[in-house]
Formats: structure tokens, sequence, C-alpha cells
């Protein structure tokens, strides 16, 4: 069978960021080929080159059997090559439905819109996969919706290859699971997909070959049946990672003193009477469906969202917070789940990003120590393995995991007491993950406060102590030890059990009720 | 030196410069027309300056970059007097003459004020509609608010209606900003409000376009009268649709603006019995001089005419 | 100017959503009638309006004084039509008064140098499409803000128009009475102008709503690098903006040449102001990918309607400024938050 | 929420989004010197116009014509730096021209009315502060766009100037000398006008590169909800940008009024666009993020230099607009061009 895809020797470079130095890959009809990399290993740069979103230094791109350019992405789409976009494009005024067909739109050569055909087409698309209103605004949505969307959007496209890069980022498995059933069908349908991922379950579930690029460079192209996790993160990494989760705290115990406790929050929406405790020393995660509210109990906590009843203490002390500027000060900062929308500023600079949260650690009499600020970034970065030139590039101008690795390195910053981080490591390699859960623990150790919420199951499970479970804004249970398996996560999350291995958290203490109005 | 040479006569390269704002716009032509005739008459030479923008910020700007040119002399429409008053004082210090026209900057030291008086134009216009309606009958006023000279016109106006015609009453009075649209708008919404409008006053030509227009529409007598002229009002006012115009001797401005400007910058050629020496200041000083006014109505509107004058000259109007 | 947008959202998260009647702005309720949520607030607004000037002025309620306040705007909406779309794709334009001044320039020009008066307008009319054209070439090529490109080019049409008509006012008396029919004429009693503005109200509307191209340019201003992964030539899209802007632009010149027998330099100084104004008020947002025509007609009644309400009802020259602003600015806010209850009731907001 | 202002923030890159500030170049440049790329660049156009001058005109390398110059732009410069941290954190002014006006009527009453000129000063200036705050809370509270809000308060702002003067200039020729002295002293030979604007312009721009309060104002603009998120009060943040931006006009209308000893209901007109150019040809970016208040002096400065040019050139009226236009275009594409080289190396396209 003859290659449906070749690439060869693709150069591509940034200034003096060398992203891709002569890459190959070659994909086959009906195949799913993982590609993976580290962060900046230049995976996403090579997918826009594909999609026609920039052209490449140098290089040939071979499309069944003979040679094209692709000046622009709707010249991609012609040729029949779409691509699911790492960082979320979507139209915020634009109804899901008008999103998803927008592609078909613009192929369309009539004159008038058929509205009726849109709405049923993209209800359609959206049947096989999770059913999102299609009459919504996509502005109104939550991340993870709108990437199922963005999902959406390329299955319309009537294509013989179809990239997928970084598409369950913002998923938890059940929407996973979906995809995958499509991705299955599309694979029956003899089309070439091109899947890329920093989830190594997924790409062991899904792809008959995996690529490794590092560095911008051509590693390895390997059968996905003959190779392992551990080789595949050692090429990806050039070293090998013995252990991706460090070990957990095994001197916890329920009298261990509480650092952060929660009852009966509510948000007047979706969270109702949520209570937990946060004890010193302790990993604790939060897992649940898309929507379960998750991040709205953090929200609620922190002062970014709303709160319409429940009391938190802090050291046992009430944490009363008016707005998210209060929580900072008092030592609880939150890692938000979308990095672009809200966790970063992306035509800042490194350095300035990582300082936002909190200036006065850099600043003295009202005006900020630039030295200081260069210092604290490159430290932080080093930390991290932050991949860049300086930290006085903005964050734009790098990969998404890195991207992300900024948005860590901005909570780290300010020496928090608790964190709460929403989906820490989205897009982040392998390597760089297990630094990050180092790192967690060592916090957690040093007695700072650690809430991990997280889609990812097999992260909550290897990196936390203790699992709270939501579904539909109540908390559903939690599980610890031996417990802790997806099977039992998934029960909780999906409401079939309920309360069956909680131990009634907190309800002997929780006497009160208090009517705290935000 | 030549004995034959008059005292009337420029020096080689004696330069003086006319300054206003606004400077693409048509009313000021006539005015540098006679300028320069007087200035060729004599041997001087001439140039226009000025700003095409409502500004006097921009206007002040050019006057003193025209000063560093060194000029023997400068007749300026200062935007607004007193602003003016430093920059004026400034260019006479560095023996400069200024005179002023069509508007004033009077605690300056500029030595002469030429201008046409808005208040005999806005009692004239108000004479010339009360005669045709009889002395009898509705009008109304299109302003320009905070602009002086069309804002003294309207007061002199609505000033002479209420001293001299008892029965003309005042309706209504709107801002039109010398903007065509508007003054279309405001006519046809006063119409509504007071259908026996009998004539309507505003002290520039441009609102005259717009509410001549919907005089027109409205089918009423509305009898529009207006203040300066341009091609179209004149064609307007021969088909009748336009009433008449108070139009400034804008010539006689220009042409005694240079006399002034000229002995103002050669003062040994007078010497008055005062006590100029004394004080130290120029013997040429005369507080206003009046260029006059023309009523231009359907009879002689063929008169004012830019073009044509112009092509009567033979010149090139501000580009020479 | 990201800070609207921002503020729209942040109010927007503060409460949360119940998912059910999703259904409200979609295309399914576009489909189900002309009146929006924003557009039934606009018009409640001026409907109370007129209810209380027409206590106020026993001429209010006449066919002839709503006859003249749709005079007053309909050719002024002919460039709100194209300012809209504009706006909707992501753009602005401070040139459109300069380039109606153009327009009537241009076409009087030609007029007096003996063409036909026909010809002469569609020549202005192309020209003003041919400065919309370069004006999104510089936007599309170079890269530059609308807003900083049209503002070059409103000084420079403001200044062709002067090199043109060398400052004079040129009187166009003797245009044919066939074409001063445009401006001036009546069919059955109703002003061939407002039957012209309304005829282009309707088609843009309709084709801003309904049509597959148009569609695009929603698309273009809300994300134009989502519609560019979605292969729309969002360049070509901007550029056809931008050049019928102009060509809108154009057209409301010619009808005034054709109105006042004129083309006066110093025309439309300012008039980009009322315009955006009414666009704004009729709900297109200066970030885009939002807008509607028919909104956008409705805030430049209202703007009118001010206007003449303050002449009629004879309030003092000075004051009507400071009374137009504060209507201007109630307007805007009963209208955003009417808005906002509405979102925040329907939708989740 | 989230997606609509992260989507946009895409956007944002695309279109012209100038990089060179304190905080996007970040630390290392800074240390370097006071030339970043931009300002560089400008400077190097200024210097070009001005030997290309000195060549063409005897006059133009007198210290009599460079005075002028800088006299010209220097109190318009004071509100081209309020416009700045406005542009920066994401709003926009249109207001300034009423309001600098609005300072000098309110200033000139009030000592017409028997007050000393200081006070009276005083409370002008506050007065155009609140005016500015009021913007914020209405952008803010309401959730409306700098944009309309402040073309409401500019429609008004001039109304109330009409309203407090009766339409005619005051004249204050009986302002003491000593406070005259603002507008028209001499110190050492430097006019006083100068002088302080040149104080203020420095004193803004190191707060602006070093100060933490004004870190946060490029934070808010950058992305407001990732400022939120950081913990930002950015409402308040906005509120203080349009607080400043209207106090800093208030004092360039006490300054005019100290210059010009008069108080004319029509003054500024126009202004906010000019003063809107500048910031931006010096780097400010319509969207927000990005500006310096160095770069945006130098804007107005290219801009007075032009306009100074083609007069000492005896450029006839016509063309003089048609030049300044084309040279403005020029001036931001070179620009904008000049520094997307140098971007492209750094951004994601
Ligand atoms: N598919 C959906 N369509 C519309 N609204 C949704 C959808 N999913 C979630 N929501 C809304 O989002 C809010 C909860 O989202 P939130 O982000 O807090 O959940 P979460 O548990 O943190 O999920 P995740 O972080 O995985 O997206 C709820 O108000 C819910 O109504
Ligand atoms: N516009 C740009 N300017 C400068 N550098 C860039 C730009 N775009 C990408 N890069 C650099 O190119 C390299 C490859 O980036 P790319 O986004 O392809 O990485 P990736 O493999 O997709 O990483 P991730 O797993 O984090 O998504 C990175 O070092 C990144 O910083
Ligand atoms: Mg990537
Ligand atoms: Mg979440």
């Amino acid at each position: 069978m003859q290659p449906i895809l070749e690439v060869h020797d693709i150069h591509k470079s940034f200034g003096a960021v060398h992203a891709l130095r002569g890459v190959n890959l070659s994909l086959m009809p009906g195949e799913v080929h993982a590609l993976m990399g580290e962060n900046g290993a230049g995976k996403s740069t090579l997918m826009n080159i594909l999609s026609g979103v920039f052209p490449p230094d140098q290089g040939r791109i071979h499309f069944k059997g003979r040679d094209i350019v692709l000046p622009d992405p709707a010249k991609a789409q012609a040729h029949g090559i779409g691509l699911v976009h790492q960082e979320i494009a979507l139209c915020p005024d634009i109804s899901v439905a008008e999103n998803i067909l927008m592609a078909a739109t613009n192929a369309r050569t009539s004159f008038l819109m058929n509205d009726r055909e849109v709405r049923a087409r993209a209800e359609k698309v959206l049947a096989d996969l999770i059913p999102i209103p299609v009459d919504e605004k996509v502005g109104d949505l939550p991340i993870a919706s709108q990437q199922i969307v963005e999902i959406a959007k390329a299955l319309t496209l009537d294509c013989d290859v179809l990239i997928f890069d970084e598409p369950t980022a913002a998923l938890t498995d059940t929407e996973a699971e979906a995809l995958f059933r499509i991705i299955a069908d599309l694979k029956s349908r003899n089309i070439g997909i091109i899947y890329i991922s920093h989830r190594m379950a997924e790409i062991f579930a899904i792809s008959d070959r995996i690529t490794v690029f590092r560095d911008g460079a051509f590693v390895d192209t390997l059968m996905t049946a003959q190779t392992n996790p551990d080789e595949i993160a050692t090429k990806m990494v050039g070293r090998e990672i013995l252990n991706q989760f460090p070990a957990k705290n095994p001197d916890l115990t329920a009298q261990t003193s509480c650092l952060l406790s929660v009852r009966n929050l509510s948000d007047g929406g979706v969270l109702r009477d949520v209570s937990f405790d946060l004890r010193k020393g302790e990993v604790l995660g939060l897992g649940g469906l898309i929507g379960a509210g998750r991040s709205e109990t953090a929200h609620a906590i922190c002062g970014l969202g709303r709160k319409t009843n429940g009391d938190i203490t802090m050291h046992g002390k009430p944490f009363e917070v008016g707005d998210y500027s209060d929580s900072i000060r008092n030592g609880l900062v939150y890692l938000s789940e979308d990095r672009k929308g809200s966790g970063v500023f992306l035509d800042l600079s490194i350095a300035a990003n990582i300082t936002a949260l909190d200036l006065r650690h850099v600043s003295a009499n009202g005006f900020v120590r630039h030295k200081a600020e260069t210092t604290r970034a490159e430290e932080l970065g080093r930390l991290l393995s932050l991949r860049c030139e300086n930290v006085s590039q903005p964050v734009s101008s790098l990969s998404g995991g890195n991207q992300q690795k900024v948005a860590i390195a901005k909570m780290l910053s300010v020496h928090p007491e608790i964190i709460i981080f929403d989906e820490p490591t989205r897009g982040v390699d392998v390597g760089a993950k297990s630094e990050i859960y180092t790192i967690l623990r060592n916090l957690a150790a040093d007695g700072v406060g650690v809430l991990v919420i997280s889609s990812e199951m097999p992260e909550l499970i290897g990196l936390c102590d203790r699992i709270l479970v939501l579904h539909e804004g109540k908390i559903a249970g939690q599980v610890e030890n031996d417990l802790m398996t997806e099977e039992e996560i998934m029960k909780l999350a999906s409401g079939i059990a309920c309360q069956s291995t909680s131990q009634n958290i907190g309800q002997s203490m929780n006497a009160t009720t208090g009517g705290m109005a935000s | 030196q030549d004995g034959n040479k008059s005292a009337f006569q420029c020096e080689p390269g004696e330069l003086y410069v006319m300054n206003v704002m606004v400077s693409g716009v048509e009313y000021w032509f006539p005015v540098y027309e006679m300028f320069k005739q007087a200035a060729q008459q004599m041997g001087c030479e001439t140039a226009y300056t000025g700003t095409p923008e409502y500004d006097v910020n921009k206007q002040i700007a050019t006057f003193e970059q025209v000063l560093a040119r060194q000029p023997a002399g400068i007749m300026v429409h200062p935007m607004n007097s007193d602003p003016f008053i430093a920059p004026i004082d400034r260019a006479v210090e560095q023996g400069v003459a200024v005179v002023t026209f069509a508007a004033d900057s009077p605690n300056s030291k500029r030595s002469a004020y030429i201008t046409s008086n808005n208040d005999r134009e806005g009692a004239a216009a108000a004479d010339a509609i009360a005669d045709a309606m009889g002395g009898k009958g509705e009008y109304a006023v299109l302003e320009n608010p905070g602009q002086d000279n069309h804002d003294r016109r309207v007061s002199a106006f609505i000033a002479r209606m209420e001293e001299k015609y008892p029965d003309m009453k005042l309706v209504a009075r709107a801002a039109s900003n010398q903007d065509p649209t508007k003054a279309y708008n405001a006519v046809l919404t006063m119409h509504q409000a007071h259908p026996d409008l009998g004539a309507v006053f505003m002290p520039e030509a441009n609102s005259a376009l717009g509410a001549a227009q919907a005089a027109i529409e409205t089918k009423a007598d509305i009898k529009v009268m207006t203040a300066d002229v341009n091609a179209k009002i004149l064609d307007m006012i021969k088909a009748g649709e336009v009433f008449g115009s108070i139009n400034p001797n804008q010539g006689i401005q220009g042409y005694m603006g240079f006399i002034s400007l000229f002995l103002a910058a050669h003062p040994d050629l007078i010497d008055p019995m005062n006590d100029y020496k004394r004080s130290g200041t120029n013997p040429m000083m005369v507080p206003y001089i009046d260029n006059g006014y023309a009523v231009v109505t359907a009879e002689n509107a063929d008169d004012f005419y830019w073009e044509a004058y112009l092509k009567r000259r033979g010149t090139k109007g501000i580009e020479e | 100017m990201t800070s609207a947008k921002a503020l729209k959202t942040e109010t927007k998260s503060e409460t949360n959503k119940p998912e059910a009647t999703a259904v409200q702005n979609g295309v399914h309720n576009r489909m189900l009638g002309i009146f929006k949520a924003r557009e039934a607030g606009l018009v409640a607004i001026i409907l109370i309006i007129c209810i209380a000037m027409s206590f106020a002025s026993p001429y209010f309620l006449t066919w002839q004084n709503f006859r003249a306040m749709l005079l007053s705007f309909s050719i002024e909406g002919i460039v709100v039509v194209g300012m809209t779309i504009l706006l909707i794709v992501g753009g602005i334009d401070l040139s459109v008064g300069s380039v109606v001044c153009l327009a009537m320039v241009i076409g009087g020009k030609l007029f007096l140098m003996g063409l036909d008066p026909w010809s002469a307008s569609l020549i202005a009319v192309l020209a003003c499409g041919f400065i919309g054209y370069l004006m999104g070439q510089c936007v599309t090529r170079i890269g530059l803000h609308f807003f900083i490109v049209s503002l070059a080019f409103m000084v420079i049409a403001r200044g062709l128009s002067l090199l043109i008509t060398k400052g004079t006012p040129q009187s166009l008396f003797s245009l044919p009475p066939s074409f001063k029919f445009i401006g001036q004429g009546d069919i059955a009693g109703m002003p061939f102008v407002i039957i012209l503005f309304f005829g282009i109200v309707v088609f843009f509307d309709l084709l801003l709503r309904h049509s597959t191209l148009f569609r695009k340019v929603y698309y273009t201003g809300s994300n134009e690098k989502a519609a560019l992964f979605s292969g729309i030539k969002t360049k070509r899209i901007k550029i056809v903006c931008s050049t019928l802007c102009g060509l809108l632009s154009g057209v409301a010149g010619v009808v005034y040449m054709a109105r006042f027998g004129a083309a006066t330099p110093q025309f439309g100084i300012g008039m980009e102001l009322s315009v955006i104004a009414a666009a704004v008020i009729g709900g297109a947002s200066l970030n885009g990918g939002a807008g509607t025509i028919f909104g956008a007609v409705l805030g430049a009644a209202l703007l009118s309607l001010v206007t003449s309400s303050l002449i009629l009802l004879d309030v003092p020259v000075y004051w009507q400024d400071i009374i137009r602003g504060l209507i201007l600015l109630v307007a805007v806010s009963a209208d955003h938050l009417l808005n906002k209850r509405k979102r925040s009731t329907s939708t989740k907001s």
C-alpha cells in the first residue's frame, strides 16, 4: 500500500529558533499515526505546515502521489487535509452549529444559507460525540465544550487525512472515549489520522505506529504493538523516566491537621453543599466529568466565582475573600484551566507573566526591580525546564506545553500556602509532567496545601493521596488507597454509585451552615 | 538711493504675508487677491499661509513659523483674539508689522484692524428680510455658536428685529454649525413646528445651502437670508431660491490691509501729531477700518462669482 | 479595543447556566422574525420618545413631520449600512465623511467638465469604492489597523476634495431635473431618497442575514483566525467589506449632490462619529462579529429623532448638545442592560 | 467567559500588535537603553525628515523654528500622555478635545467670577478628572465600550462649554502674570510649557516602565481575563487610567488657558484624532496591552514636524492634507513593517 501522505526533510525556523530540522513522516490510509515529542519538539509546527497555516522553509509534502504546496488552510482543505488545532480557534459570537459547519459553509457555492441544514448536520455530528445545544453561542461554552466543537468542526470536513493536535487535553475520559470511537470509524473508512497527545495511555490504545520527534528532529518511527511507553518516553526525552509519579505520603491519617476546610459550598448554580477538607502534607485530587463543577468549586473558594453559601476555613480561621486578590494575599492561588483565555498574557514577556500574580515579590517601594524579576523568572523557568530563548520573549512564541509551564511558574512565584491546580499538566510532555508531579509532591511535603483538578484519570490516581469525586455539583464520594481505581472513580463520577466509599467527610463537625452570601 | 523712486516701493525681497486658518476655503481668496494686487503695484512680494484646519493652536504654529522667515509684515486673521496677543506682540517686538483683518486681537500691539462691521451686516440682513415681509411674520435663525463673527451677525440680526420690527417674531433657533445637512434637517423640523415660518437667517453660506434646499422641498415660502457668497448661493439667489446675502467687501479688506501693513512696516512715511515718539509706539495705529459690505440680490448677483472674477483679472488666485 | 468584549464575558461568567433555553440566539430564532432582543429594545426606546413627544408637541404626530425626520437621516443612513458591515468584519472607517464629500466633488466636477451626470456619478461612486479597496489592501497587506488607515485616508480624501474644488463650493445648478430627482423627487408623495434608502437597507439586511458570503463577514469579524482555519479567505472578505463601505459612501455622496445641487469641499466633517454611534447603538460590536443593518438603522433613527425633538421642543441651543449626549448615553446603557437581563434569563450568562 | 476573550487574543496577535513595550521587550532590552526597536525606527524617520528639511529650507534649522515646533505640540503632548495610558489599558477617549476645552472654560469662568486663577485651575482640572472617572464608571459598571461612552461625553462636555460661555470666547486678559507664566513664560530662553511637558513625559514614562501600578495597566490591557485571574482589580485599574486621562486633559486645558489668556468654547475640536494618531504611530495598540509614552511623544513630534515642514516649504494648501495623510500612512507602514520583520522572529503568526 502506498502512503497517502509523506513529508520529506521539512525545515522551519522562527528567527533564531530552529523549530524543525529536516523531519520526515509518512502516513498510510486507514492508519492512526501517533506523533510524540517533548514540549517544543515541533509537532504543532509541522501540523501547521501540513494544514497550510504557514509554509515550510524547505522540504516537500507528498500527498496522494504528487508534491503539493499549501499556501493557505483553504488549499489544504481542498486537498483533503483537516486539522484540529491545539489552540482552540472558534468564533465566540456565532452559534455552535455555524462554527461546526464553517468550512462547509465556506465551500458552498449556493448564494443563500440553509440554516436548517446547518443545524441538522451539526446535530448529527455532535450526536456521535457529546451533545451540545447547537444554538448556543460558542463564547458562552466552557472550555471543554469548545474543544468538542473544535473536534466536531474537523469531522465535517471531507478529508483523507485528519490531524488531531492534542484533542483530549481539555477532555475527560468519557468524552475521549467518544472521540476514539469516531477515530475507529474514520479508520475503517480508510482515512489517515495523525494523532498528537501527551497521554501515553491513549496513544497505546488507539495508534498503529508512533513517530517521535526531539528538538525539531526526527528520532524514530515504531510499530505501537512492538514498543512500550517507557521506550517511547526514553526516545522523547533522551533519558529514561524511571518513576513517573513520586511516592505518596504514607503518614496521612484522618487526624492530620487540616489546612483548608470547605463546608456546604454552593454557588446558586451547579454547586450544592460541597464539603471537604484538605489536610497538611496531602495532595488532594478532585475528579468528575465535564461540567461536574470542579472548576466552579475552585472559583467559589478563591473569589473568582459566585458563592451563595458555605463556610471556608484556612488553618482553622474563617477564610473570607471579597475577590481573588484577597485570596492571593491570604496565600491561596488558583491555576486556571483555560491557559490561553485566562492563564497567561500571550503578548507579554515570560518574566512579566511569571510575576503577574503578586508584583510585591519583585518590587520595592512600588517599583519593579527588573533584575529581581528576571532572576525569579529564570529560576522558575529552570525548575520547570521551560524551553525558551530568554525570559523577555513573549509567551505567544512558546509551544503549548511551555506556555503551560509559564502558567504554573506564575503560581509558584508567590510562595502560596494553598494552590489549586486546574488541569496542571494540560499539554505537558511526559518528562516535564513527572517533574511537575515531583514539584507538587515537594510542595505538599513542605506544608503547602495542594488541590489538583484533573480530567486525566491516571494522573489523579498516580499523584493524589485521596480523590474527591464530584457529580453534578455534589460530592459523590471519595476514594483512597486501594479503592483508587478508574472503575471506582467512574462509578462515582457518573452517579451510578453514590457515597458508597466515602465516609461522610466532615459531616460530624459540620454543624453550621453559615449564610455567607458573596 | 534713486531719487525717482516712490516712497511707496518695496526693497527687493521685501515680503508681506497673509495668515489665516482653514486656509483652503474660498472666503480668503478675494482678500488675498487685492492684498497681492496692492503689493505688486508697490513692488512687494507676498505669500499666503495658514493651516487647513480649524484649530487656533495650529494657526499660531504657522504664524510663528512665518515669523522665523523675517517678513516685513503679516496680515493675520486671528481665529481667537486673546490667544494671538503673545504671538503678535512677539512679532512686533521683532520689528515685524502686524495688522489684523476680519477678526481682531484688540489687546495686542497690532497696528490696524480692517473688517466689515458684523453688527451692521446683521442689521442690514434684518432690514432686507423685514422689508420683504412687510414687517410682519415669523422667522428663525440657524447659528454656529462659538464663532465670534457669526455670533455677532446673529445677535445683531435679532436685536434689529426686536428693536425696529415688533411684529416680526423669532420662533425657533438651532445650531447648524456650518453643516448643510444639519441646516437642512433643522429647517425641515422648524417648518413642522411653525408652518407659518416666513424667513430664516444664518450667518454663513454653507448652512444656507441646506436651508434653501429644505425650503424648496417644503414648498413653503421661506425666505432664506444669509451672509457671504459662493457660486451655488449666487445661483440660488438668481433663481429666487435664496432671498439674499450680505457679503463683506473682501477686496477692500485685502487692499486696505496691505496699505496699512506697508505703512506699519515703513513708519517713517508718516509723522502724525501725537505722542508716538514719546510712547515708542508705531505711528501707524488705526483701531478700525470698515471695508463695507454689499447686499447681494438677484439683480447684482452676477458680479460676485469668484471664477468669473478670476478669469476677468487673469490671475491664479492664492496659488501665486 | 479588547475591553468591551472582556467585560461582556466577565459579566457572563458570573452567573451560571440552565442549559435548556439555549435556543434564544440561534439560527432558528433568526428565522422566526425580524425583531430580535436588541432591536426590540431599541424600538421600545424609540416608541417611548415618540409617545412623549406626541404629547409635548402637537406637530409631532403628522405625516409631514415623519417625512421630515425620515428625510433627515436617510442619506446618512446609507453610510450607516456600509459602516455596519465594516464594523461586523472587525473594521472601522473614519474616512466616510471625507469620502462622501469626495463623491460629491468628483461627480460635480466631472459634470461641470461636460460629462453627463449619470456617468459622472458612476465614476464618483467607483472612485469611492476604490478608496475603500485601497484601505482594505493597506489593512490586509501591511497589517495595519483600520482605525489608523482610515484616519490617513480621511485626511487624504479631504485634501483631494479641496484640491479638486480649489476650496470653492461648486454650483451644480444646471443638473438636469431627471438627475435631481434622485435627491429631491417624490414617488406618490414619498421622497425618492427614502425609497432608495429603504431599498438599500432591506437589500443588505437580507443579504447579511441569509447569504453565504455575508455569513463569512460575521465569522471573520468574530475570530479571524478561526475563519482562516476554516478556509475562509479573510483578507478578501475584509477588502470586500471595506470596498462596500466606500461604495455606499459614494452613493450617499451622489445622492447628496442631487439633493443639494452643489459640491462643497467642507461637507461631511464629523459624519463618521454619528455614523459609528448609530451602528453601535444598533448593536454593532466595535470588536467585530456582531451587528445587524436593521439595528443600525434604528440607531440612526433614534439619533435623528432626538435631534428633531430638541428643535421641536425649542430647547435652547446651548442645552441641545448636553441633552443629546446624555440621551446617547442613556440609550446605549438601557439597551445594554436590557440585553444583559435578557441574556441572563434566557441563555445562561 | 473563557473563550470570547481567549479567541480574541488570538486575532489580536494577527492584527497590528506592536511589540515593543517595556514589559514585552522585557528587562533585557530595557536595560540596554532608552531606544527600543520601535522608537529607534521613529527617531530615524524624524531625523531623515529633519535632514531633508534643513537642506530644503534655510529657516528650518533655526532656534525660532524649533521653538515653534516644540511649542506647537507640547501642550497637546500632555493629552497624548493620558491617551497613551488609556490605550494601553485597552480603552480610548474621544472626549479629550472637548474636555481640554471644558477645562479652559471652567477655569476661565471661575476666574472671571472672582476666584484666584490657581484655585480656579485646580477645580477645572479636578472637574476633568471627574469626567474621566465617570467614563470609567460607565465602562466598568454598565459594561459599555470606551469608544461609545467617550463619544457621548465628548458631546456633553462640548455642550457644557457652550453653555458656560454662552458661546462667546471669554477674554482672560486680566490673568496675573504669575499665572500666565505657565503658558507664556520662559526659563533661560526655554518656554516653560516645553519644560512642563518634558517633565510630565519623563515622569509618566518612568512610572509606566517601572512602577507596579502601571505594570498592572499592561496586564489589564493585554488580557483582561488573565489579569482578573491574577488577582488584579481590573475595573479599578481602568477607572484609574480613565481618570488620569481626564486629569491630564484638564492640565492641558489649564496650560492652554494660561498660554492663550482666553477660553473659547470651540477649542480642541478634532484634537482626539491627532492625539490618537500620535499614540498609535508611537506604538500604542488599539487593542490594548502595548505602548510607551516616549514612543507616543515621538509620534506627536513626527506629526507636528510634517505639518510644519509643509508650511515652511510653502506647499499649496490644497496639497497639504493629501501629503500629510500620505506621510501618516507611510510612517505607520514603514514602522509596522520594520517591526514585523523584527517580530516574525518572536511571535507565532
Ligand atoms: N456541554 C456543556 N454545555 C453547556 N454547558 C456546560 C457543558 N458542560 C458544562 N457546562 C457548564 O459548565 C459549568 C461547569 O463547568 P466547570 O468547568 O466548572 O466544570 P468542571 O467540572 O470543572 O469541568 P471541566 O473543568 O472538566 O470542564 C456548569 O455551569 C455547566 O452547566
Ligand atoms: N511564532 C513563533 N516564534 C518563535 N518561536 C516559535 C514560534 N512558534 C513556535 N516556536 C517555537 O518552535 C518550537 C516548536 O514549537 P511547537 O509548537 O511546534 O512545539 P510542540 O511540539 O507542538 O510542543 P507542545 O507539545 O508543547 O505543543 C518551540 O521551541 C517554540 O518555542
Ligand atoms: Mg503543540
Ligand atoms: Mg473545569
